[in-house]
């Protein structure tokens, strides 16, 4: 039981992270109708430009600064990138969204090198903020939980409460109409989409030093960014985010349970077979919750878009 | 009225395939030493890879990031029957082993295609995706089939000889793997002639009306997907029969990325696109990629620029000039191209010559000299820098200059009357 | 036709460069590793000590032959299996007879597999595959060949000694294993369970294998391995997930020792640095600390040259020597079957890490001092520039001399 | 009597609660050339969308040929021998206008989903392509691609990709809007010409083009059908002079 709980806030730790990459990323689509694929990239960025500052400055500066960096930049690459191909249409705005990953990636490990960097956790957090079951949460743990939670809650604000939130609360069910309601949408298109990138870096910024700062995070991260916004329906920010929470405990508890699939074919009435290695269904007999862990968002994602291709809680068309 | 009877055109259309025919034949009597045929060989399999992905995006509309699983599951079983094959409990001779892997490679696609292809873009981007992550993690989980990340090998030799050719050398298994690439080229090329692949371009073009002349979106789609999936598991069979191994990297997302790349950068609006393209990423990625170890960023850099300022590629790049040809107006643009060339170039080379000083200072500043175009140079001098720096700024300058004369040039070479472009 | 003459220019342009790198009156060896891409550190860093290697060890003194140097032709396989098989294949094409590649148990397998069948089919072409690295046991057992020398101990041999000193650990009750869901894991699994069944009563309580490189977060696996109580772990991981399983371990108050294969160097003792302290335990052949008067000279001036590299992989110096040694032996750089013969169950002395290598007869594998180290910072040779490196606390000598293969070598 | 080529019978339309279409009710007899006209916003569109099987109609039913066609997909109906043209122009930009034709007449000429079929060996199918384009008066334009045609031609080549396939139901949507007088002409002959034997439903704004081509004509005003009839009774017709002509002849 003890494990339970701890497993619930791990998990509620990775959902939130992952929310605050997916939340940037519905916001652009909402706004562009584009899926932007190198959305993981700047959350590489976000973390590698942290860590360079706080080689420099320490921590705190990076937290502040990184994200600020990466907004420039996103709004950069939209301005003079993604703008110039919108007049070609979907397909060739996502290929480029696509190749622009690609690029990003190797920009990184051209300035920063192909190995990991050791980016940390400033010294100020580095204490154990709470034990249980035996198990420790490290501050800096809470540190991200309360940044998550805070990005969170400042979303929800702008969104309700804002002109600007208003605007796009409205294009995310009208984009026609409030352009044509006059608003320059060239530059709302910028600002978004420097938000929701920035949204990704300062996401790199606090992830970097818990979940490595290397060159495959963002792979690592990129694809399973695209199963919480598809799956929780595209446009939808509370799809997006009931989506990466429900992810982000999947898998936590898919790694935590050793559920074998020999205890439930034992349980049907198989019996284990004596050699197990040589068995020609060796790999069902010794399949593992954990092995299969990784992989279940896919399997979500494709039965998602097979049975409800808008997503769980899509309105708009993809 | 146009004679549109057969005869006449069976001639007239049959003799680039025989030029193709011939070219593929003398060639490697042409390009003997150096690893040329390895490469070569390597080119086939990816010009048919690329070629059929580009029925999905060039053709059909629909952006894939799993191609690579229908040709890795082809590829997986074309090696499981050579095991079969040499076990004599089948007889196969090996040139005939490609049908195998189309054959499989259909019939996945069969499957997978009944559910994804139900929309474009989007969704069918998406799904795409998530069929291969789990395919490729399968690869791993599943090892009967797929043997782990080591992955399954066999022996092409151990096949009955085909006309007493027992395909022990490269140049053997050159020519069976030019035979099929001729040979899918052919049909591909067939296959944008019948009705459905003429409805594979409607439908990419505006779907809506596609079913306003009466047909089916999604069976369209799913028509050329299934081709598709034929194809790529050809090019899977002859990539068993090319290395008699086939692992998890045949099918994972990033060989799926690579046929994307490889593809848009051939030019995806144009039936050879792909071939140029195959031929390019090969030679980028094994070629450069000996050269410097930034390849793939090169490879990125070219990829994104593709896309900003020539979305049909390098064929579209051919293909544009064919109007000024035409119009008989591409005398207007010889000047300035020949005045851009040289700024170009030479911005070109320093441009690369600056990336590839930093990179080599930031990362291997153990070693003070570097060796650049057969150059060797010390890094640690300021000359290079200078030079590098010189070249890049002056060559952009002068190329800007240039660039408004060739835009100028452009635009009258290829002004028709009366078209809104 | 425009196809066809783009076809011919480039692979005129190809054939050209190809071919120019053909010098006369070296030997040659071909490097076919990463080094482009996510794993190049790894590939670079071996790159470097192969250079250095053969120009101290080989070159300077009168290289082989009389006065033949020795050359590394370095050969960027992408850590893709297709790729490193185009390589090899070029390597071959270039007239090189010696193929060296280490990073990826899955590749080597490749790499075997492709030089066995190509000697088969090409008896004037044939060629030496030097695996330096690759330490899946199946190489040198079932999968074994001629043609295949390893010079690193296997995965099995590194687990015979590691549970060597665990059993002297008096404090390890229960052990978890943790590993990557590929041949290497388990293998490595595979050997924990049966040398800690049958040296030790330690009781294993958990056995599991995990996607690799695709677990994001390692919390809840260092949940689940608290809960269960271990005092250690056991891990063949490498790269990000050896880092991001140990972080997590640390993060979630694990205190017990790290019993590892790939935790020093390439950046993984930097990143982890103040928080390995004591708790990383890695098993390794070549101790770097405590040094030698000859091995702190031979470092400096490694260090010199290539200050961003480690000498991680002593057996790189073994492999050189060992090569040229057998080369001369043979009389002829190009007679690859002879040069195998020298090689097989040869007795060589390495006078840098002051230790005797055999390369073991029946299967090709050398047998050497395996050490168990532990990261600190109390080194003379430090790894990633961190100031922390490991420090060997046991050597087992001549470690599983007289194990078991299945290997049925067939000679020609 | 007759079966009508075309029967709405009581179609009803809800966007999210908001009734669009209210109770639609229309015949369009066999070889008539039927005009729809009404103010903006009055459903004319949507109508047509809901015909066509482009919109699920709420309730009611759609006929063709006394067939029930409700609810079908637009390629069904169009099988079924139905075809339209949209306002905004909608034609394959990427293809040449002969490619644009031929495609439209493959599925009528029962190619269906063929891949064994080579379309450039087919004579029938390409002669009749090619007899369509001369018809456009497109023949000049034959090769080249639909997305660079001037608004004219692309406007003629929608009506050729409606027409062929020898649909026996034609539905034209504004076919003439934002055209100058000379391109009206133009159109206007066209559909005269590609129509003959066959029946017409046409939704027009340019009044002088509805009197000319149309035998009936029927005035929809906010979702309803307020009155149907020849040119003349329509012209004549009080409540249309009120709720629509009256402020649309102002305007022209």
């Amino acid at each position: 039981m003890d494990l339970f709980v701890i497993n619930i806030i791990d998990g509620l730790i990775y959902g939130l992270l992952l929310f605050m990459l997916s939340s940037g990323l519905t916001l652009i689509f909402s706004m562009m109708g584009v899926l932007n694929l190198s959305h993981a990239a700047f959350y590489m960025l976000g973390a590698y430009l942290a860590y360079q500052i706080s080689v420099i400055t320490g921590f705190w500066v990076g937290l502040i600064v990184a994200p600020i960096l990466v907004t420039i930049l996103g709004a950069g690459v939209e301005r003079y990138g993604l703008r110039r191909v919108h007049q070609y249409g979907h397909v060739p705005e996502l290929i480029f969204t696509f190749g622009l990953f690609f690029v990003i990636e190797e920009l990184v490990q051209y300035i920063w090198g192909r190995s990991m960097v050791n980016y940390s956790s400033p010294e100020s957090l580095d204490f154990i903020a709470f034990s249980l079951a035996g198990g420790t949460i490290p501050a800096y743990k809470v540190f991200m939980l309360l940044i998550s939670v805070g990005i969170f809650v400042a979303l929800y604000y702008v969104l309700a409460r804002t002109r600007i939130g208003m605007i796009i609360q409205a294009a995310l069910s009208y984009p026609k109409t409030v352009e044509a309601l006059g608003h320059n949408v060239p530059l709302v298109f910028m600002g978004v989409f420097g938000v929701g990138t920035g949204l990704a870096g300062l996401a790199g910024v606090i992830a970097g030093p818990s979940l490595t700062t290397f060159p495959g995070m963002a792979f690592l991260l990129g694809s399973i960014v695209f199963v919480c916004v598809v799956v929780g329906g595209l446009g939808s920010l509370s799809g997006a985010f009931i989506a990466s929470l429900l992810i982000g405990w999947l898998q936590t508890f898919a790694a935590s349970y050793n559920v074998g699939a020999a205890d439930i074919l034992i349980a049907m009435g198989y019996e284990f077979p004596k050699d197990v290695y040589y068995h020609p269904w060796r790999d069902l007999w010794t399949l593992t919750l954990p092995q299969i862990g990784p992989i279940l968002p896919y399997i979500l994602l494709i039965l998602v878009l097979v049975f409800k291709p808008n997503g769980l809680f899509g309105k708009r068309e993809t | 009225m146009t004679n549109y009877s057969m005869k006449n055109g069976a001639i007239s259309s049959s003799v680039p395939w025989i030029i193709s025919a011939v070219i593929l034949i003398i060639l490697p009597f042409i390009f003997t030493g150096g690893g040329s045929i390895t490469i070569m060989n390597q080119i086939g399999i990816t010009i048919v890879l690329a070629m059929s992905y580009n029925m999905l995006l060039g053709q059909g509309g629909m952006l894939s990031f799993g191609h690579a699983v229908y040709m890795g599951i082809g590829g997986f079983v074309a090696v499981h029957v050579m095991n079969i094959v040499e076990n004599e409990y089948l007889w196969l001779p090996l040139p005939l082993l490609p049908l195998v892997g189309g054959l499989v490679g259909l019939g996945f696609a069969t499957i997978i295609g009944s559910f994804s292809t139900r929309k474009a873009g989007t969704v069918f981007a998406m799904i795409s995706l998530g069929i291969g992550e789990l395919i490729a993690a399968c690869c791993i989980i599943i090892t009967v089939f797929f043997g782990g990340e080591e992955g399954i090998s066999g022996d092409r030799t151990m096949a009955p000889p085909t006309f007493g050719i027992e395909f022990i050398t490269q140049k053997e298994v050159y020519f069976l793997i030019a035979f099929w690439v001729l040979l899918s080229t052919f049909c591909m090329y067939l296959f944008t002639q019948t009705p459905v692949g003429k409805m594979a371009n409607a439908v990419r073009d505006n779907p809506e009306r596609a079913e306003f002349v009466g047909y089916s979106m999604r069976w369209v789609r799913y028509v050329s997907f299934c081709a598709a999936g034929f194809f790529a598991g050809i090019a899977g069979a002859l990539f068993a029969i090319n290395y008699e191994i086939l692992t998890e990297q045949n099918l994972n997302l990033n060989m799926s990325f690579q046929v994307l790349l490889a593809t848009y950068i051939g030019g995806v609006g144009f039936f050879l696109g792909p071939v140029f393209g195959a031929i390019l990423f090969t030679l980028l990625q094994t070629v450069i990629g000996l050269q410097t170890d930034l390849w793939a960023l090169y490879t990125g850099i070219v990829f994104i620029l593709m896309v900003m300022f020539l979305p049909t590629g390098l064929t579209g790049l051919f293909a544009m000039h064919l109007i000024p040809l035409q119009l008989g107006r591409f005398g207007l643009l010889i000047k300035p191209y020949s005045k851009i060339f040289l700024p170009g170039l030479v911005f070109l080379l320093g441009t690369i010559a600056l990336i590839e000083l930093i990179n080599h200072v930031r990362h291997h500043g153990e070693e003070q000299f570097m060796t650049l175009f057969w150059i060797e140079f010390d890094t640690r001098a300021f000359l290079p820098w200078i030079l590098f720096s010189l070249m890049t700024i002056v060559g952009f300058y002068l190329s800007r200059i240039f660039a408004r004369e060739v835009a100028e040039a452009w635009g009258e070479a290829t002004y028709i009357e009366g078209e809104r472009r | 036709m425009k196809i066809f003459k783009t076809i011919a220019s480039f692979a005129f342009a190809a054939g050209v460069f190809l071919s120019s790198s053909v010098f006369a009156d070296t030997v040659k060896i071909a490097f076919i590793d990463p080094l482009s891409g996510p794993f190049a550190t790894t590939g670079t860093g071996g790159l470097a000590q192969w250079k250095f290697a053969v120009e101290k060890l080989v070159n300077e003194k009168g290289g082989v032959l009389g006065g033949k140097k020795m050359e590394i032709v370095a050969l960027d396989n992408k850590m893709d299996g297709k790729e490193s098989l185009v390589q090899v294949q070029v390597a071959i094409d270039q007239g090189i007879r010696f193929i060296a590649q280490g990073n990826s148990s899955g590749i080597a397998n490749a790499i075997t597999d492709m030089v066995k069948k190509h000697n088969k089919r090409n008896p004037d072409k044939r060629v030496i595959f030097i695996n330096y690295s690759a330490v899946d046991p199946a190489l040198t057992n079932d999968k074994c060949n001629f043609w295949h020398f390893r010079f690193d101990a296997n995965a099995d041999i590194k687990m015979d000694v590691l549970t060597d000193i665990i059993a002297d650990n008096s404090a390890m009750k229960k052990m978890y294993l943790i590993g990557q869901d590929y041949s290497f894991g388990k293998a490595v699994a595979a050997a924990a369970e049966k040398y800690l069944a049958q040296k030790t009563s330690i009781e294993i309580v958990g056995n599991e294998l995990h996607p690799i490189g695709k677990v994001k977060d390692f919390t809840p696996y260092a949940r689940k391995i608290l809960a269960a109580g271990a005092d250690g772990v056991i891990t063949g991981n490498w790269g990000a997930d050896m880092v991001n399983l140990g972080r997590s371990l640390k993060e979630s108050g694990f205190s017990g020792p790290i019993y590892c294969y790939y935790c020093a160097g390439d950046g993984i003792t930097k990143t982890f640095s103040a928080a390995g302290e004591g708790m990383l335990n890695v098993v390794h052949e070549g101790a770097m600390n405590p040094t030698n008067p000859e091995l702190v000279a031979y470092h400096k001036e490694f260090k010199a040259k290539y200050p961003a590299a480690d000498l991680n992989q002593a057996r790189i110096m073994t492999a050189t020597m060992m090569i040229a040694k057998a080369i001369e032996e043979a009389g002829s750089a190009d007679d690859v079957v002879k040069i195998a013969y020298a090689l097989e169950g040869m007795e060589f002395y390495n006078d840098i890490l002051k230790t005797k290598v055999v390369m073991r007869e029946k299967d090709h594998q050398a047998i050497q001092n395996v050490n168990v180290s532990v990261h600190t910072k109390d080194i003379d040779i430090d790894y990633d520039n961190s100031g922390y490196g490991v420090k060997t606390y046991a050597t087992v000598e001549m470690a599983s001399a007289d194990s078991p293969t299945t290997c049925k070598m067939k000679r020609p | 009597m007759a079966v009508d080529a075309l029967k709405l019978d009581n179609v009803t339309k809800n966007f999210s609660g908001t009734e669009i279409i209210r109770g639609l009710n229309l015949s369009v007899a066999k070889d008539e050339r039927h005009a729809v006209i009404g103010p903006n916003g009055a459903g004319k569109s949507t109508a047509y969308n809901l015909i066509t099987g482009r919109y699920q109609v709420s309730s009611g039913k759609v006929f063709l040929n006394g067939e029930d066609i409700t609810n079908l997909q637009p390629y069904e109906v169009k099988r079924k021998g139905l075809s339209r043209s949209f306002q905004i122009t909608n034609i394959f930009p990427k293809m040449s206008v002969f490619e644009n034709v031929r495609c439209s007449l493959l599925w009528a000429m029962g190619y269906k989903y063929s891949f064994w079929h080579m379309v450039g060996s087919q004579s029938k199918l390409n002669n009749d392509a090619e007899e369509i384009i001369e018809e456009l008066n497109l023949k000049d334009r034959r090769n080249t691609l639909a997305g660079v045609l001037s608004y004219a031609e692309q406007r003629a080549l929608e009506i050729g990709i409606t027409i062929a396939g020898g649909s026996e139901v034609i539905l034209l949507d504004e076919p003439t809007a934002g055209m100058s007088v000379s391109e009206t002409e133009y159109i206007v002959g066209l559909i005269r010409k590609v129509t003959e034997g066959k029946t017409l439903l046409v939704v027009e704004h340019d009044m002088g083009v509805v009197f000319d081509l149309a035998d009936r004509i029927s005035v929809l005003v906010y979702g309803e059908i307020i009155a149907t009839g020849t040119p003349t009774e329509v012209k004549e017709n009080q409540a249309v002079q009120e709720a629509y002509l009256g402020a649309a002849m102002e305007e022209h």
